[in-house]
Order: structure tokens, then sequence, then C-alpha cells
């Protein structure tokens, strides 16, 4: 349970809109992320939006909190995972006879199963996105942290 | 077989993603397999140049999209050539790095960044859509950025930054001449540019796209006016890294972005020649004048890559076959002679510890194999017979003659000279006359960084054989040709679909 | 005219880059400099009256604007951040060394 | 874990009113996010979830929006008629007020309110205590007891039968 009262982090206000609303951040961000087929968005939109809930969580509950839901090592797993994804979907695509062939079926317009490996491959955008952007931002902060020792 | 033309780029993404995922765990992925992924890429390149030689220029659909909508990959005799300079260069910089960068920590942070340069810069050589030419550009900047600063020292942090603030320049400078051309074709595929600037006929918007496309690939190449970036960030890189930019990189993002679009896209005329031929002629002088004074060995020839870039321009810039042969065949020798020659420098910091030249003296009789490598190289880019640097400058020369253009070619001269005059002082500084006190102790470097030296020593000097009629045929005609087809390309790209 | 704004952004951005002493204040410049590209690459896309190349259930496609620009400036915007983001990492730790942001006092190279 | 549950149902309900209306790919989908949400940032979503289950505390949820519009009027109002007075009757200054309130969803309502109220802004918290700092474009009184009765009470007595 994550205490309120804890000296780290922003006050008591910042805390309590946090805790009501990071929840539903990460839902949107994730809704953007699934639909990237279909409407606006896509797996940089929606990478960026989860990368923001979680660094949200580390604006207003310092960084031991965002670190104990999302660590650096997990964080560089998944970036380096989600391009991995992404080149072994391009590779898939030699099943259909070209490199990046769209492989599966593309299904019915505005379908949430549709568009084939485009869907799949929004998701290995997100992982990159999303950790990329992450890491990044806790490379920053960590770095001043331990520059003012 | 035309299935390898994306392997170049996707081969050398998932290697640096895999050293990225796995190299801090195991000891494979930060030694042994960069250097077989390196090897397969070469592999990979001398097979497209018999396949370029079979079937004659290639397009690639990515995802079987038609090319005006899609986006396509271009694999003919220019890019076959550029593609086997470069992995060949990355082949031995990665045998060599295996030793240089045990003095680091994080080592697979360096070989996955030298990875995703290597994509880069293979992905600018391969694509044949102008946008993705921007990214793949950007990809390998970026990296580039991140290598200089690897040691993280004073210095190298400023160079970097400094390199970063004229790279990005350069390349807001080349997006918005993109951004200028999609607005007057209304298409990013460099083919359909090419019809569509046949169709309009020339206008001022082109002159203004041209010009800012001169100012930002020189930039990226460091030619004269744009060059003042390089000579700090090329030295401080790790050695290996200086011997792939100076090596590769410029020529790679420049040079060649250079003759792709202003010979096959927007079509060579008088003026863009000309201008070419001032700017290689100034990168050719002015590098020679300010290497001259150095005595920071790196950055001695660090200047030296300026002045050669220059040569290169010249002989492109002359538009005539035996010009474009000769700038190509001395931007294959220059890829080695200046990479050998880094590679050199980084051996003698690798045991010294330092890299001005007052402090050496004598290395030879201690370190042999660096000593001799270098005297190799440095005889082959002041360009003295039988190694392949004289070759290629004779050919440069000889053009120009043949063009009437005799002050380019009495300037080509003076520079040989001048270069042949730094070199000396490099030698004799440095590996030949009385050992230092100092350098008792010091050892030759491990067998690796030996290795790779000495292989290319071996093509230095054998360089010459290239313009042998069998090989010259396959490999030198072939992207001359593709060249010097000039607007051709574009019939021959939209032909093939 | 709307044009000749994105050139005179480009303008203060590389105005700011070329005097501005501060390493900060240079990093603003340059991303100055890669916003008035982005904006003048997506005005390149725009059509009078044009409405967003969003297709919904039961729509026409008509009057769209061109998409391609957006879709290639997001990309344009992915390479800004990264770059941006190294650029701000680099002056960090250029900040940890020397101790200052101000390039005068940075300058143990000479171009 | 019961934080987590509540957060399951909220996000997918949520989610079901993005992709209005729904079908069984959405449903599915929906359920499979809601889980991950939940697990991911359910622990922090609400302290108190035994609270949810009062009927009345949403009966007085629901008379506190009309009050609170109410008074949002008001100030409304009073700020304009500061604002047009050709004299600019303003006396800007930070009160300290008391609250009885102890929760935290109690106090960060409270004080949101009283920022969302035109011409009140709060500052600072000190939850310890049960002191809120406010920012009053007119301060009327400045003494704790009196700028309290001004400022908190009408929102007060509401939210203290709502949120303890």
């Amino acid at each position: 349970m994550i205490n309120n009262r804890d000296s780290q982090g922003m006050s008591v206000i910042v805390k309590t809109i946090t805790r009501l609303t990071i929840g539903l951040i990460l839902l949107y961000g994730v809704y953007i992320l699934l639909h990237g087929h279909i409407t606006p968005g896509g797996g940089f939109a929606g990478g960026v939006i989860i990368a923001l809930s979680f660094i949200h969580i580390m604006l207003a509950f310092g960084k031991n909190v965002a670190l104990e839901k999302l660590n650096q090592t997990w964080s560089k797993i998944f970036e380096s995972t989600g391009a991995l994804l992404f080149i072994t979907i391009a590779f898939l695509g030699f099943f259909g006879g070209v490199f990046f062939n769209n492989f599966l079926d593309k299904g019915e317009h505005f379908e949430l199963f549709s568009a084939g490996t485009i869907l799949l491959s929004n998701i290995a955008i997100f992982l990159k996105v999303g950790a990329g952007l992450f890491l990044l931002f806790v490379a920053l902060v960590l770095f001043k942290i331990g520059g003012r020792k | 077989m035309e299935h390898i033309i994306p392997l170049f780029v996707a081969i050398s993404l998932a290697t640096a993603f895999l050293i990225s995922l796995l190299g801090s765990k195991f000891k494979f992925f930060r030694t042994a397999f960069p250097v077989i992924s390196s090897a397969a890429l070469v592999i990979l390149s001398v097979l497209s140049i018999f396949l370029v030689n079979n079937n004659g220029l290639m397009v690639y659909k990515m995802g079987g999209w038609i090319p005006p909508i899609g986006i396509c990959m271009v694999l003919d005799g220019l890019s076959s050539f550029m593609l086997l300079t470069v992995n060949l260069v990355a082949f031995f910089i990665m045998i060599y790095s295996i030793n240089y960068v045990k003095k680091y920590t994080d080592v697979y942070k360096y070989f996955g960044l030298l990875f995703l340069m290597l994509a880069g810069m293979n992905g600018v050589i391969i694509t044949g859509d102008l946008f993705n030419l921007f990214v793949y550009l950007e990809v390998a900047a970026v990296s580039s950025y991140a290598l200089v600063a690897f040691g993280t020292g004073r210095q190298e942090l400023e160079a970097s930054f400094k390199y970063m603030v004229m790279g990005t320049l350069a390349s807001g400078l080349i997006l918005l001449s993109i951004a200028l051309m999609y607005s007057y074709t209304s298409t990013l595929n460099m083919a359909d540019i090419g019809k569509s600037l046949a169709n309009e006929g020339s206008s001022s918007v082109i002159i203004f796209i041209s010009v800012m496309f001169i100012v930002g690939f020189g930039l990226k190449a460091a030619l004269v006016p744009f060059h003042w970036w390089l000579p700090d960030a090329h030295p401080s890189a790790p050695a290996p890294i200086s011997a792939m930019l100076s090596g590769v990189l410029i020529k790679a993002l420049g040079v060649y972005a250079i003759i792709r679009i202003f010979y096959n896209v927007i079509g060579s005329n008088i003026y863009t020649s000309r201008i070419l031929l001032v700017l290689g002629t100034l990168s050719m002088i002015v590098g020679v004048i300010f290497a001259i004074g150095q005595y920071d060995f790196k950055r001695l020839l660090a200047y030296h890559s300026i002045s050669q870039i220059g040569y290169v321009i010249l002989g492109i810039g002359l538009a005539t076959p035996l010009g474009i042969l000769g700038g190509l065949f001395h931007l294959f020798n220059h890829s080695i002679f200046k990479s050998l020659l880094f590679l050199n420098s980084g051996a003698v910091e690798y045991s010294t510890g330092t890299r001005d030249l007052k402090k050496m003296g004598g290395l030879n009789k201690k370190m042999p194999v660096t000593g001799n490598t270098s005297m190799i190289a440095s005889m082959s880019i002041a360009g003295i017979p039988p190694f392949n640097g004289f070759w290629s400058k004779l050919l440069i020369i000889i053009a120009c003659v043949e063009a009437n253009e005799y002050i380019y070619g009495l300037f080509a001269v003076i520079g040989s000279v001048l270069t042949m005059a730094s070199f000396m002082k490099v030698q004799k500084y440095a590996f030949l006359g009385k050992l230092k006190e100092k350098w008792k102790n010091i050892e030759e470097v491990p067998f690796g960084m030996k290795f790779s030296m000495i292989c290319l020593a071996l093509i230095c000097v054998f360089g010459g054989l290239l313009l042998l009629p069998e090989i010259s045929n396959l490999l030198l005609k072939e992207a001359s040709n593709a060249v010097l087809i000039g607007k051709e390309y574009v019939n021959q790209v939209l032909g093939s679909v | 005219m709307i044009y000749f704004l994105c050139f005179i952004l480009f303008s203060i951005g590389l105005y700011s880059i070329l005097t501005k002493r501060n390493l900060i204040k240079i990093i603003i410049g340059i991303s100055i400099v890669d916003y008035a590209i982005n904006l003048f690459f997506i005005l390149v896309g725009y059509r009078m009256n044009g409405r967003s190349p969003i297709l919904e259930k039961g729509e026409e496609i008509e009057r769209i604007v061109d998409p391609l620009p957006q879709a290639v400036v997001l990309t344009s915007i992915v390479i800004g951040l990264a770059v941006t983001a190294l650029l701000v990492a680099i002056a960090i730790r250029i900040y940890e060394k020397y101790g200052t942001f101000d390039i005068n006092e940075i300058k143990e190279l000479k171009g | 874990m019961r934080s987590k549950i509540v957060l399951f149902i909220v996000a997918l309900v949520v989610w079901l009113g993005f992709t209005w209306p729904p079908d069984l790919s959405h449903l599915l989908v929906g359920i499979l996010v809601a889980i991950f949400v939940a697990y991911m940032t359910g622990d922090m979503f609400i302290t108190r979830p035994h609270h949810l289950i009062h009927p009345l505390r949403y009966f007085w949820l629901f008379v506190y929006i009309p009050v609170f519009i109410w008074e949002c009027f008001k100030a409304n109002l009073d700020v304009v008629y500061r604002v047009i007075h050709p004299d600019v009757p303003i006396n800007p200054g930070i009160v300290k007020v008391k609250t009885k309130l102890k929760s935290d969803t109690g106090i960060t309502f409270l004080a949101n309110s009283i920022t969302l109220t035109p011409g009140t802004l709060s500052v600072d918290v000190d939850q310890d205590n049960g002191y809120l700092y406010i920012h009053w474009i007119h301060v009327f009184n400045e003494d704790v007891e009196g700028a309290t009765k001004d400022i908190v009470r009408r929102f007060e007595y509401i939210l203290e039968r709502i949120f303890e």
C-alpha cells in the first residue's frame, strides 16, 4: 500500500488526484494503442501516453514507487524486445512472399481484429517507445540526483 | 535471390537489438556475434555485386506495394559498390574493436550503437525513397553522435555537442529541402521525383532545393566551407569509431547522397558540376594545409579526410566517365587507407596512451606491425606507386586533363604533394628514428587488432588490381555506369516495376 | 503567406543557435528549427477547406488534406525527440564535467 | 485487493464507453485490458473501498453538485463585480483556514473545490493539523476562524458526509 504521508513526492492533493486518475490514463493509452489501425493514434501515441502515466507516478510519488512498478532492467528488456518483435514481424512477411508483407487476414473495416499485422506492429512499437521514453526520463532524473551529491 | 536486398538493413538492426538485449549477460554477444553478423553482411554485399552484374538494376517492393505508392529499395551498381565498401570496413573494425574496447565499461552498448550506425548507412545506400533516406541518415547520425561521446571525457562531450548541433542543422536543411521537393512534385519516391521534374522542366524552386541539398549533405560530408565540426568530432571518438566515421560515414551520408540526388534524381547540369568542382578543390587544398600544422595524430588524419573527400568530389564533379570512375575508386581506396591509419593511431594510443606526435618516436622497433602497416597506408594516401591511392589519384588527374580542366588537375597534384609532406612528418616523428626512453616497455597490440590492420594493408597493396578489366567490369564500371546513366535511372526503376 | 511565417520561425531558431551562449538555449533553438520545418511540411499538404484524413463509419472520402506529410512529420517528430533527448543528456554530462552551461568556458577544442 | 477489483470495474465501464457500441471482441479485449490496468495501478486507486457501498454517500454527492455550482455562480458574480468596478476593489492575500476533514480524498476535494471557485486558490496544505493556505482575491477576514467560516464551511458540511 502506498502511503500518502510519505515525505517523498508532492503534496497530498497531487497524490490523491494521481491515485484516482492514473488507472484511467493507462486505460486511455491502451485504447489508443489497440485502435491505432482504425482511428488516429497507434503504437507511438499509445506508447507515449502509457510511458507518461508511469512518469506521472514518478513525479507525484517519487522515483522509488515508480521503479517498483516498472524497474529499469525490465524496461530495457521491453525496449529491445519491442524492436526485435517488429523486425520479426517484418521477417514473417516472407511467408507472404515479400519482406514486410501483411500476411494475415485483413478482416473487415472498423473491426478491432482487422488490418493483419498492423496491430501486432503497433504493439511492438508501443513496447519500444513506451519503455524507451520511460528509460529516457529515468536516466535524466537519476543522473541529476547523482550529480547533486 | 532478390530477397537479400532488405536484409542489409534488417540483419544489422536485428543484431543491434539482440546485442542490447543479451549483450550484458552473455560474453558471446559482446565478442564473436558482431564479427559473425558483419561477416554475413560482407558476404551478402559480394553476392549483391554478382546479382547486379547479372540482372542489372533491381527494385524491391517493400510489403508488395507498387513503388510510387509504397516504399521501395533499389539495388544498382553504385549501391552494391558502396555496400561492399561500408561492410568491408565495418567487418575489419568489428574484429579490431573486440580488443580495443576492453578499456570501456558497457561494451555491449558500443556494439549496439555501431550496428545501428551500420544499419543507417546500409539503409541510406539501398533505399529508393527520399524521406526514407532522411530517416536512415538520422539513424546513422544519431548513433554516431552517441558514439563520439562514448568516452564521456571533457573533450569527447564537447566535440559530440558541437557535432550534434551541426548535424541537426544539416538534417534540418535536408528535411526542409525534402519538404519543398514534395510540395513541388507531390511524391517522395526518388524515381518518381525524377520523372516529374523531367516533365516540369527547370525552375527557381529547383535551384533553391539544390542549394539546400548541397549545404545539407555538404555539412554531412564535411566539404570545406562546412567542415569545421569534423576535426573535433572525429579525433574525439574511440579509434575504431573514428575509422568508421572518417572511412565510411561521411561518404555514405554525404558523398553517396550527393551523387544519387544530383546525378540520378535532379539530373546533372553544368552549374552543379561546377559547384562540386570548386568545393572539391577547396576541400582538397584547405584540408591538407590545415593538416600540415597538426601534431595531434588523429586530428591530422581528420584534416586529411577533408582533403581526400575533396578528391572524390572533384572526380565526381568532372562528370566524365573517367572522372567518375576515378572518384569512386578513390572513395573506396580512401575508406581502406584512412580506416587503416585511424586504426594505427588507435594502436599507438592503446600501447603508449598518447596522440601527440612529438612525444612518440622510434615506435617501429617495438610495434613492427603497426609501423609497417602505417607506412603502407601513408604511402598509399600520398599517392606513391604501386599502392591503390596512386591509381585513383592518377585517374582523377588524367580525367582533369582530358576534360581540359588543367587548373583543377594542377591543384590535385599540389594537394598530393602536400599530403606526402605531411605523412613524411608523421612517419618521421612517430615510427622512425630513435626509440625514446619512455617507451622501452611498450608492447605490440593484441592479435585481433594486428589481424585487421594487416588485412587492410594487404588491400592497400593490391587495391590497384581492381582496375584490371575483369574485376573493374564487375565492380567499378557497374558503379560508374550507374552514375553516368543519369536520369535514365528513373526509367529503369519505374520500368522494372 | 503563412509559409513565410514558417521561415521566420526557422530564422528565429537559427538566430538562437548562432548567437546564444547557453547550451540549453542552443538546444531550444534546435527544437524551434525542427518545429518550423515540421510545420512547413504539414502546411505543404494542406488543401482549401479540406477535412482531416480520417475515415469514419459510413462516410465517403472527399476533399481531405494530404495525409502523407502528416505521417512523415510524425516520423520526423520522433527523430527530433531522440536528438533532443541525446542533446540534453550530453548537456547534463557537460555540466557535470565543466560546471557551467556557458560555451565561452567550454572550449578545449578549437575548430 | 478490493481496490483492484473496484478499478477493474471502473476501467471496464470506461472501456465500454470508449468502444460504444459494444461487441464481443471489444468486450473480451476490454476485460484483458482492465485486468492489466488493475494489476499495474490498482493498489493505489482508493484506500477505503468499504465506503463505496453506502448509498447515503452517493445521495450527498448528488446534493453537492448543485451546491457547488451555486457557490461557483455567486463567486463568479463577485469577481465580475471586482473586475468591472472602476476602483478595482481588491485586497489580495494568503489566509490560513482550518478544516475538520481528515481523509485524503476529502481534503483533495475541498482544496479543488476552493480552487475551482473564482477568487480563491488553494496554495498549500498541512494535513496533520488540518490547515489549508488559501490565496484570496479580497481578504474579508484575516483571522483563521472568520476566513474558515467564509471559505470552507459552505463545502465542508457536505463533503464531510460524503468522504468521512
